[in-house]
């Protein structure tokens, strides 16, 4: 058997010994470098949640500081956003609309329909050329 | 008369005299690819343009000439072609050659996978690698080959192209063949992106065996939750640390990784979706005609298309056991936390092979619900195919 | 004093002082297109990128430039020159000269285009071979133009890209053209564009006066319907046999079929979506820009844009006579059953001349409804035009 | 006339009996071409026509004889598609809604508006999330 | 054994072993880079490609392997190697190096942008120009600082590629960069993005500073409304006299106007929409990427970077008071009809900079609304820019 | 300081001198240009108002006489347009449907269904060719 193998080799490029050593280097490799990775997960996942988790325990002592100072809630302002393509407030494209006149609209529309503003999906907001 | 003689000879320059008799089998199987692509739904989306590639390319070889040897170190240069005396297929294929077309699909790629699943168990990237085995397999059988009477068996280079099948995954396949040995680059792909099509005939069987009943009644615990940070944070540490150890799989590790972090990131929601969709279905359609046409009936006729298939269809048996067995493994390891049918779906095809394990998972114990359990090493497979691959070219490319 | 030496100084690099009188009067010839696309709505698609290329081309000429000779077998190459010192719309032509933007448009075509009222009536494909007539008896006029005093006429190559305007398929043309006289492309392009557009101008006046008012007001069965699997073999069929019979006819009429598999599969709906949007409205403005700046007023102020303009609207004549009067034939054969009026159709200019079979005949008769049976013979003229070039340039490409 | 035309013939590069050649054979072509893609279309039609009625019939009989077994009719199920976009049902995208339900806004649609189903085109349903 | 001896030798080829030092500094630039995009959104289509390219590129440096000199006139040609032996990001730099790109981008821009603001009020115009001021500063800055003790300044290219920051501009600094001076790509296309996503915090300082209480709280009249026609015939005026004026910037600018006819003729919609979209997704991403791969550690990490930008910082903060002063002028000659503030618009960076006039305006008059006003000049600024930019050009370019 | 200056010079590609005069000459030219495309939108505005006022004169004329004639509204009528993509509602892609059918489609789904209109998400309507 080992005789047939050795002359099996002479055909090849490579010789046979070569290949079992670069087949089991390569699965070797493989499982080292996704095993590394594994680690490597975990760490970074116990990092994150670490960090989230204070993050989440000073919130939540500053909120109770907060409301026990009785401040109202402050309204969350939309901040620019840095997207160069069109006048945009979060999902909703605005054509030849101002964003007042936008929130405005969606006012509306939520108001009249009674359908609560979070419920209601506007894609595009769009004056009509008169 | 002269009417008649201009027919005449139209029809002596005509693909019927023309053409050989490996054309004329070479459209009959681009037939069979058809009735698999569009009847039987085999992974319609590549077996169909590779389909049709490979009839252009038998019916009209021309349409892949390649005059100045664009794509090849052999052949002699024609010194009064112009580039675009080129065949216009051989000009498109240029983006395979190149690897950018493999590259912007793993792109696409992705930006389509959730890596939550393996995050949320990172053990699922040890059976992502397990269920590479048929890679390395697939390699020896390959080299072993030449051992055969009437065969002349395959160089280093094609050995490792033929055993990438066994990483089920069509583009690195794709990748890794048109660098080390693109003349077998038409067996190859047919052959892996059939056996991917073929994923819930050929694992279940090599499941069972491997497996006891009690084994594949195991109910798994549901999966934590996955942070935003994380999700956004791996991509990058997946390609600082794969790309740092084997440096050859940048191009297509980093496209990948980079096409998932438009799609975690939450603020490049455009580049996302035209990732997934109009730049992955523009590239989808000129690798998939291209890589077909390079499959001309001279070269893919041959005993080394059949022993590719043969090969290859080993090489998804193996890369199977390898997860299921190594899946056994960690199930010890954990005192029966692990159904080690989840270990089949480490050998990527996404999403299909992660199916198959909650098929089967459910066939035995119709509680288990294994779909999120095999999503991990499923995408581990991706990343596990796509390291292989690299070590692949490392060792034997220029 | 020196600001205003530099000053002038860029007055005198400056356009003004540059361009000749033939560009001045191309930008004119531009803003008249541009009016044509936006205000008449002329195949706007195409005709506003032509238009603006060649708006382009005109004002600022190196746009085009070509130092190493990239698209011609003319002029000497620059040995300083760097690939990139060619101009940009120069290099985005590549995609025009190499076939790959006509190919694509026409995939994009095929996508779009229902084959279902020809599968239920194939005698459309009659008349949509009638109708090319036009692209014969167009060549036969470019060749004997020669003989008129004071015009040098024009080559064989020439006469055969000119001819093609006939067809009345604008990528047919362009495919065509760029490969037998691309020094032509800007003329024949914006004659087969504007033609097309005007189809409902052209054809009511000959269709009328070949047929007699009885003709007109025939009324024809209704089509039968037809099965997913004939929508599904017909792509095949048509490549097989028309690639095998005129193989230079491979990478328009493959890439027309594999648009419409996409289209008829079923399973690569995404493929077949992208390749009718995204690709081809890319594709669309690459050569419609890129064919404009083909213009520059050097070569397109010349007798022979006139004389190519002339012939172009005989073409189009000839190809409506043509598919009228074998209409005609068709219903002598049938006994009545075919209204000749769909034969014009037969010319191709999808779906606009479909249309005006459609309107003229409820003229005549207001209970007729011709679109179905005119868009048999209006997708067969894709075809037929197709299967003209491929033989015009297998007679005359190198 | 001839004599001109011979005359023309000597400043092209083709000479004109040539030309004539190349016109006359260049319809041919197209013609016999179509005309034999006509015959194939007919016969490929004839063909498909058989396969299908022998399909149906055969389907027809065996419909009978289930019937005659008095089986409940097995509930469609849906098979895992390969395609990862979407769920799908022929033509028309499902998003967060169940084929009974869209099946039930088709009908509806088809009904109320008197518009026979076959000529209704639904591309997608989509519940918008609550 | 062998393995452990593999496994040695991978490391040693690992880019653990051959990364310099500068490669790990520009790694770390990249995930702050990387950290601005995501979590501070700054610009982050452009700038989260820009990082990962960066990142890419300073892991693996071979992916932007040009054995070919394909884009650079320096260095020796490997005359074993073939085009494909490049690395994938160079084959795809060529897009930028070509300025096929950035030409396609502003195509994009044309297609989303409203000239209408600019046509109702065309003294906007002389905003847009006067806030190219910082252009000019910045290029003697560039000049004079090779006077710097332990200094070798910049080149009259290379100041003039660093000047172009200061138009606020993208793809227009990466059009000027990639022909004059390609190796300061990317600190300059870093630099550009940045400053663009800092507008709100750079400008409102200078222009409080620039203008009294009483100018910032001026009501403005509302603009008239624009005819579809003016829309229409604007972006051809355009062309045709910047063109004529300043042949080199017919690429930049001629794109823009052709992206914008497509916008507003209205009959060719699609186009527009794809133009905006896929086209322009796919090209930001190939452009983002290949752009940040320039910035290999050997190259970035120079007193050169440093300086970039610090005069990127000055000619951002000079255009913006040019941009202000030139308003101050206005308002003074229309006796009291311009609010200064609208002035900083001019430097372009749409529409940001529009914005940061809005907000601003309000700060000090709650009833103010001069976002619609400021959108005029931030637009001319985008003309402003190409037309500095092609000045640039034609003065220093070959 | 001129000297300073000067001795930079030296270190150059480019004196100092011809560096000033290359700026000052390129903020004029930017100037310039911007300032005559200001002129020519001036003109082309003025120009274009003038020729549409005088063309709502004469419709508004015409308008008149015509009313005057007592005709008959006459219908709009499609005219083919050479777009093969979509006719267009809004988000809603209409094929072969016009709007009002389109609308009662859409209130009938609503209505039957039980799913308020604003849940419901059409994304286009086609009526299939008979
Ligand atoms: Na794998
Ligand atoms: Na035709
Ligand atoms: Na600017």
């Amino acid at each position: 058997m080992f005789n047939i193998i050795l002359a099996l080799a002479n055909k090849r490029d490579i010789p046979i010994g070569e290949a079992v050593n670069i087949s089991v280097t390569g699965i070797v490799v493989v499982m080292l470098v996704l095993a590394l990775l594994a680690v490597l997960v975990l760490l970074l996942s116990k990092g994150i949640r670490a960090v989230e988790s204070a993050a989440k325990k000073r919130n939540g002592k500053k909120a109770d500081s907060e409301s026990a100072e009785a401040k109202p809630a402050e309204p969350s302002k939309p901040v620019g956003t840095a997207l160069p393509e069109s006048a945009s407030a979060g999902d909703l494209d605005l054509y030849n609309v101002d964003e007042k006149t936008a929130a405005v609209i969606m006012a509306i529309v939520s108001n009249e329909s009674g359908i609560p503003l979070n419920r209601l999906l506007f894609k595009s907001i769009k004056a009509i050329e008169k | 008369m002269s009417v008649v003689n201009a027919i005449v000879e139209i029809f002596q320059e005509s693909g019927f005299m023309s053409l050989s008799w490996q054309n004329w089998v070479m459209i009959l199987v681009s037939f069979g690819l058809l009735y698999l692509a569009i009847v039987k739904k085999f992974e319609p989306l590549l077996l169909l343009p590779i389909a049709f590639g490979m009839l252009l390319v038998n019916i009209y070889p021309d349409i892949m000439a390649d005059p100045l040897m664009m794509s090849s170190y052999e052949g002699t240069v024609d010194p009064n072609a112009h580039w675009y005396d080129a065949g216009v297929l051989r000009l498109i294929y240029a983006g395979v050659k190149s690897s950018i077309f493999p590259c912007l699909i793993f792109m696409a790629v992705g930006a389509m996978t959730d890596f939550g699943p393996l995050l949320a168990n990172p053990m699922s990237l040890l059976l992502g690698a397990a269920a590479q085995l048929g890679i390395y397999v697939a390699f020896m059988i390959a080299i072993l080959s030449g051992g055969l009477p009437f065969f002349d068996g395959f160089t280093a280079k094609e050995a490792a192209s033929i055993a990438i099948i066994g990483g089920a995954d069509g583009p690195t396949a794709i990748w890794l063949t048109s660098q080390l040995a693109p003349h077998l680059l038409g067996p190859i792909a047919v052959a892996a992106y059939s056996y991917m099509a073929l994923i819930p005939l050929i694992q279940p069987p090599i499941m069972k065996l491997l497996t006891t009943k009690k084994e594949r009644e195991i109910k798994m615990d549901q999966l934590r939750t996955v942070s935003k940070a994380e999700k956004i944070i791996f991509p990058i540490v997946v390609t600082v640390l794969c790309v740092l150890i084997l440096p050859s799989v940048a191009p297509l590790l980093g496209m990948l990784m980079l096409g998932n972090l438009f799609r975690e990131s939450g603020v490049t929601d455009r580049l996302s979706d035209t990732a997934q969709n109009a730049l992955c279905n523009i590239v989808t359609i000129l690798l998939g005609v291209t890589v077909g046409a390079t499959a001309e009936g001279k070269t893919f006729l041959d005993l080394k298309t059949i022993a590719i298939i043969i090969i290859g269809l080993l090489a998804f048996a193996f890369s199977t056991a390898g997860g299921v067995l190594f899946a056994k493994l960690l199930n010890v390891i954990t005192r029966g936390k692990i159904n080690p049918l989840i270990g089949s779906a480490g050998v990527s095809a996404v999403p299909m092979a992660a199916r198959v394990s909650q098929v089967e998972g459910r066939k035995y114990n119709p509680s288990n619900f294994l779909l999120m359990h095999a999503m991990g090493p499923n995408v581990a497979g991706v990343i596990g195919s796509a390291v292989a691959a690299g070590f692949l070219l490392m060792t034997f490319g220029k």
